[in-house]
């Protein structure tokens, strides 16, 4: 009970201070920037007197850096994380308008990656180095060496343009229903490209991943000693090998999720879809800096806390950790 | 809880002329190695009549543990029996198919294994092995499957002197000397006739192994079982075994009731071994040791394989295979054996 | 042979003297949980005199090594003072430490591990005495391999994996009397080799106390070996000796219930039957000590005084000491 | 140790010297995995397309030609872009680009994980502390986004670029080589060292690194092809050395010409996988040539 309880307190703890460092990088790096903040912030070269003015009390530029940072982190507390200076909102209310695409995209290509990545690791793992195996490692390492963006390209220009069989961008057709069952069809129709994208390239760890682990548990003493006993391999497998093998790839789940994010920031970017990736390409263009670091910050925040939950989900399958 | 130890239908102790248990004829057994095939077990017989108790004595490298995996058909890859018979019950388990041998193991011949730490699956409760286990070789399925087991299983426990509740803990929770209980106690789910203890006691405490041995002791009795003990440990198998079969560099070189060899070894090799072991009684002495090394297995010598490190080795010795000499129960496979009463 | 008369008298000083030394491993840093800590070594006191064998007995995490790793100054103690030839060496740091390194040696167990494998005997033998400064190189390395049967002109120049397991635990302790060291611990030198090799290192051992005056701290599991070896043994269990004294008196006539147990534990190839079990249950956890006699819970002999009070390490008989308030009284002539 | 498989044992008088029975089995090792040989050859192809870029490109990446956006065929076998550029030239010269970048920024991590990662590993204590700390926190900040801000605010020239990627890398790095630190630590040739009164900077010099920088050294390979990757998505962003042609800039101006002229964007792409893959495959080799243990598997 302690020691479960010493756990969580220690990776709440790796939490708070993964946050604590993008904060301070976050701070730090607009000030140690060559150039002037004010000039940042306002994402040009001549801001007028009245966009300086505004800026340097917003952000208290005239005020000592400790009493800026001050400032920062408690307006952060506060959910403040900033203004557009494009959009003219605060950079919180963009975010929470595109998160939800977002993490309907990453959630279903992670699925899927997951999904086919542990099913096709499984498959070679239990064969090593036959030509079966072969093949699928060669596939992995194809799509793993892919950009996404350059993937999301290809499969639009072939399915999309080409055959016509998806739409070539967004999320829903604006012609359609926006409501019920058929818009969510719609919606559906329109992910699956993106997903599919990010799923492709994001499959081939959790492939490896499984394949590995699999290769080794099959090796381990214990196996030996059921096959001894008279156990059906397909029993060993179902029973025993897999629920070991599994549990280095539910980790990557965890250890992944900011490449994850960064793939999928470059797939909507393709496939126009609404959501962050989308967002950060357009505050790129604006130099919108306010709006990029907030970005910054939520995605950090977001990986953190999905490792965090990782820990937690592996802990409670592996007893080792539990009762460690 | 107050069903019996033993199987229902092991009725008294058979004649003693009664078929063997385990009969391997001939086995040679090979490895492959970066170097050649590694000639690991070289010809070796050795014949183990119901309620036997015998033990396998050799260093590493002897082709000890090599015997078992043959017995059990789980040689590791890259190894392969090349000759001769392993007769279980009658059955020539070398010729076996796969799925014959699977319905074999466990339940006429189980095996506990050195690294019990590793054997239980991390992750499993220990229940979860035994249910699977009795499951393999049962009829029964579904949750009676499941009570029948656990109740065999704590039994089962109890029997090698854990507390039954230990079914329902993690591997990784439980101490070296438990897991190697709870390793005897699943080997004891189908009341196997050959119990095969592959240096089971190795890698515990002189107190938890002298535990673990008197339970194993019991067991014998209470079951009825045959063993075979392989230990590098002569001690342990003189705690264990009423006889004694001496391994070097995969050839039997002596056998015989463990008392007799032990202290009148013919062989020079079970004498030199003898010797290099300290004792807690008797004059203290300055140890022995054997000098030189084991030959090279992908290339054995023509002659006899300890005669490179043998004090009494002549030109013959390394000519030709030295005999083999039965006599009074006693075998010794030497061109020169020391006399009956020479001991140690 | 060693020597099993040998008397101590008061008057000889000792090399190697370790007072109320405590090793304990994490001590509850933790915000929420506050563990116990885990106490290897709780209170030893122990004494090696010049050119003795002491044998540390105990069953694994009995923290027999832990002591073996603070004695050659591997590890810090949490407590206690250890003094080296009447000096005190417990703080030493940097480059003293260094150079106490000359005087104080230590053998591994894993002879295949000894040795860095990427390097040849050759260079692995000439470090220490680049190390410290010595002269001559290449007459003390020719020396000291030629007393372990590894005569350089075949064996200097060949890398650890192409040596035997015997071969190679006799280069290791070729490596570590080459700076001529007065103290050497020697944890577990044999327990990983083959019988038929373990009495060529243990006699080399032997050799270099005969010839030089060597100290030897001797650890292993296995009594009847140190009985051979060995001219004293304490025995230890969870980080305190029980038992001390003369190495054939402890192994015929112990007085500590434990010891007796360990002996009776040993399976004895003249005995011919399985040993019974001398005790019941294992050792607790050295993170969950209480008072009292710390052996009280698996001892036949415990009172109500035992679980309360702690026994002290008390003289029995010359130069034997016994950690029991019911010391086996029963007095047999070895 | 008494595995009585005899496959393990160490036979005196062996033939052959050590070291070059270590590298015998390396390779053997190496080759054996199948995909490190590929990579290798892969590789070389790549670098010599880089050397003789000069000699391969018809014409300069960033020469405007007349042909607008011409299909591939005779005289621009890639095919030009909307402004008349010859991909063919641009994939050529943006080998060297893709190659630079990938091996500065894996060295950059390789240095300074190695270093942070032996010492903090080695030392143990609160170094330890202060440092795993750190590399645990940079492990979880994701890089991507971070290169993303800090190429906005500082510049996007080469170098940066390379300096960046470089020195948010270095924490898997570092807690390898922690991890190989603090078990070579506890290693019985190691306590000898100590014990005999080495120096720890020697120790760490000679024993500590030298075992434990293989995992590094494969991991080095798998963040070449990464920071490919990285500098290619940067790119599409935008982000890049707009003074350089690299293969992640030609997909992100070929987007335009989307979907007539497929050609702009598929080559660079290609080039990238064959690149990446390379380096993916030479990591997967040594990573088999390392671990015997798997390769005994079968993995």
């Amino acid at each position: 009970m302690w020691t479960t309880l010493g756990y969580l307190a220690r990776r709440c703890g790796a939490l708070l201070l993964t946050l604590a460092v993008v904060v301070v990088l976050n701070f730090v790096l607009v000030r140690a920037a060559p150039g002037d903040p004010v000039r940042i912030l306002a994402g040009m070269d001549q801001p007028s007197p009245e966009m300086v003015e505004a800026l340097t009390r917003r952000y208290g530029l005239d005020q000592p850096l400790a009493v800026q940072f001050w400032a920062y982190v408690r307006s952060l507390l506060q959910g403040d994380l900033g203004r557009s200076i494009t959009f003219e909102r605060p950079v919180s209310q963009l975010i929470a308008q595109t998160v939800g695409p977002t993490l309907l995209l990453t959630l279903t290509a992670t699925l899927l990656a997951f999904a086919l990545g542990v099913a096709l690791g499984t498959v070679s793992g239990t064969r090593p180095r036959s030509r079966l195996d072969a093949l699928l490692s060669l596939a992995a390492y194809l799509l793993y060496a892919m950009p996404p963006f350059w993937l999301g390209m290809m499969g639009m220009l072939v399915f999309a343009s080409w055959l016509g069989w998806l739409p070539t961008s967004g999320m829903y057709d604006v012609r359609s229903p926006q409501t019920g069952l058929a818009h969510w069809l719609d919606v559906a129709h329109h992910l699956v490209l993106p997903a599919a994208t990010l799923a492709l390239v994001q499959m081939p760890v959790f492939y490896r991943v499984t394949r590995a682990s699999v290769v080794q548990v099959l090796g381990d003493d214990f196996v030996t000693t059921l096959r001894a006993a008279g156990l059906r391999p397909g029993t060993i497998f179902r029973r025993y090998v897999l629920k070991n093998a599994l549990l280095p790839s539910v980790t990557m789940l965890g250890l992944q999720l900011g490449y994850v994010l960064a793939g999928a920031a470059l797939v909507e970017v393709v496939f126009s879809w609404p959501g962050m990736g989308r967002l950060t390409l357009n505050a790129i263009y604006r130099r919108d800096f306010p709006l990029v670091m907030g970005i910054y910050l939520v995605v950090s925040a977001a990986v953190a806390v999905g490792a965090l939950i990782t820990d937690l989900v592996y802990g409670w399958l592996d007893p080792r950790i539990r009762y460690g | 809880m107050t069903r019996d130890l033993a199987a229902p239908e092991a009725g008294g102790r058979p004649p003693a002329a009664a078929e063997p248990v385990l009969e391997i004829r001939g086995l040679r057994v090979s490895y492959d190695a970066p170097t050649g095939r590694v000639q690991a077990v070289a010809g070796l017989d050795l014949v183990l009549r119901p309620g036997d108790s015998v033990g396998l004595v050799g260093e590493s490298g002897s082709g000890k543990s090599t015997v078992a995996l043959a017995v059990m058909g789980l040689l590791p890859a890259g190894g392969r029996v090349d000759a001769g018979q392993v007769r279980l019950l009658g059955r020539d388990l070398t010729t076996l198919p796969e799925h014959e041998l699977r319905a074999v193991r466990w339940r006429q011949a189980a095996m506990v294994f050195q690294k019990a730490m590793s054997a239980f699956s991390p992750v499993h409760r220990l229940a979860d092995h035994f249910v699977d286990v009795w499951r393999a070789h049962r009829p029964e399925r579904g949750r009676r499957a499941r009570s029948l087991a656990l109740e065999r299983a704590r039994v089962l426990l109890e029997a090698v002197g854990l507390r039954p509740d230990a079914l329902w803990a993690y591997p990784h929770t439980l101490s070296g000397g438990m897991l190697q209980r709870a390793l005897i106690a699943l080997a004891l789910v189908h009341q196997p006739r050959l119990l095969i203890l592959d240096e089971a006691t190795t890698a515990l405490d002189v107190v938890t192994q002298a535990q673990v041995l008197s339970e194993v002791a019991r067991l014998q009795r209470e079951f009825d079982l045959t063993t075979l003990v392989i230990s590098h440990d002569i001690g342990v198998v003189a705690a264990l075994c009423r006889r004694v079969a001496v391994l070097y560099a995969g050839h039997l070189v002596e056998e015989g009731p463990v008392q007799q060899v032990l202290e009148a070894p013919r062989h020079p090799y079970t004498a030199a071994l003898v010797r290099a072991f300290p004792r807690l009684r008797g004059p203290r002495r300055r140890l022995e040791s054997i000098p030189g090394t084991l030959p090279d297995l992908t290339r054995p010598p023509q002659g006899c394989v300890f005669a490179d490190r043998c004090p009494r080795a002549a030109g013959a010795c390394r000519e030709g295979p030295p005999p083999v000499e039965h006599s009074g129960g006693r075998m010794v496979r030497c061109r020169f054996p020391l006399g009956g009463d020479a001991g140690a | 042979m060693p020597d099993v008369a040998r008397q101590h008298d008061g008057a000889r000083q000792p090399l190697i003297e370790a007072r109320g030394l405590h090793r304990w491993y994490g001590s509850g840093r933790s915000l929420l949980a506050r563990r116990p800590p885990l106490r290897a070594v709780d209170g030893v006191d122990l004494v090696v005199y010049p050119g003795e064998i002491v044998g540390l007995i105990g069953e694994s995490g009995c923290g027999k090594s832990t002591l073996g790793r603070l004695l050659v100054r591997l590890e810090a103690p949490t407590a206690g003072t250890i003094a080296f030839a009447g000096r005190d060496i417990t703080h030493l740091r940097g480059r003293r430490l260094r150079a106490l390194r000359r005087q104080i040696q230590v053998i591994f167990q894993n002879p295949f591990e000894t040795f860095d494998p990427r390097y040849r005997l050759r260079q692995a033998l000439y470090d220490p005495l680049r190390i410290h400064g010595l002269p001559d190189a290449e007459r003390r390395i020719a020396e000291v391999m030629e007393r372990a049967g590894l005569p350089v002109d075949r064996y200097l120049d060949r890398y650890p994996r192409e040596l035997s397991g015997g071969q190679l635990q006799r280069a290791a302790i070729a490596r570590a009397m080459l700076v001529e060291p007065r103290f050497v611990v020697a944890d577990e030198p044999v327990s990983m080799l083959d019988v038929s090799v373990r009495a060529e290192v243990l006699n080399f051992l032997l050799d270099l106390r005969a010839q030089r005056q060597t100290a030897f701290l001797f650890i292993t599991h296995d009594l009847a070996l140190a009985r051979h070896v060995c001219d004293r043994i304490a025995v230890m269990y969870l980080g305190r000796i029980v038992e001390e004294g003369p190495a054939e008196l402890l192994t015929s006539a112990p007085r500590h219930p434990y010891t007796r147990a360990l002996l009776a534990s040993v399976p004895d190839p003249d005995a011919g039957t399985a040993a019974s079990p001398a005790l019941r249950g294992e050792p607790p956890s050295p993170a969950a000590l209480g008072t009292g006699c710390r052996f009280a819970g698996r001892c036949p002999l415990a009172s109500e005084a035992c679980r309360r009070v702690e026994p002290v390490l008390e003289p029995a008989a010359p130069g034997h000491r016994v950690a029991c308030h019911f010391p086996w009284e029963e007095q047999r002539t070895p | 140790m008494r595995a009585d498989t005899g496959r393990h044992r160490r036979r005196p008088g062996d033939p052959g010297r050590a070291t070059d029975l270590e590298l015998r089995t390396f390779w053997r090792g190496y080759v054996e995995s199948r995909s490190g040989p590929i990579g290798l050859a892969l590789l070389a192809a790549v670098a010599l397309v880089a050397a003789l870029a000069p000699v391969l490109a018809p014409v300069r990446p960033e020469a405007f030609t007349d042909a607008l956006l011409a299909p591939p065929g005779p005289g621009h076998p890639f095919g030009t872009d909307h402004l008349g550029r010859d991909i063919f030239s641009g994939v050529v010269y943006g080998t060297r680009i893709s190659l630079l970048l990938g091996v500065v920024s894996a060295a950059i991590s390789a240095v300074v994980g190695t270093v942070v990662g032996a010492v903090a590993g080695y030392a143990g204590g609160w170094i330890d502390e202060i440092l795993s700390r750190l590399i645990d926190v940079f492990l979880m900040i994701p890089v991507f986004f971070l290169v993303l801000v800090v190429i906005m605010l500082f510049g996007n020239s080469l170098p940066y670029v390379m300096t960046v990627i470089g020195l948010t890398i270095w924490p898997a790095n570092a807690r390898l080589m922690r991890a190989q630190a603090l078990s070579l630590r506890e290693r019985t040739f190691v306590r000898a060292a100590v014990a005999l009164g080495e120096a720890h900077g020697r120790i760490l010099a000679r024993h500590i690194i030298p075992h434990g920088i293989y995992p590094v050294v494969a991991n080095t390979t798998l963040q070449v092809a990464g920071a490919i990757l990285t500098e290619a998505g940067l790119s599409f962003l935008g982000l890049g050395d707009p003074n350089v042609v690299s293969w992640g800039r030609m997909i992100y101006e070929g987007r335009v010409s989307m979907p007539h002229g497929w050609w702009t964007t598929l080559f660079p792409g290609l080039a990238i996988v064959v690149t990446v893959m390379a380096f993916y495959l030479i990591g997967d080799g040594l990573n088999h040539a390392l671990n015997p243990q798997a390769r005994e598997r079968g993995a």
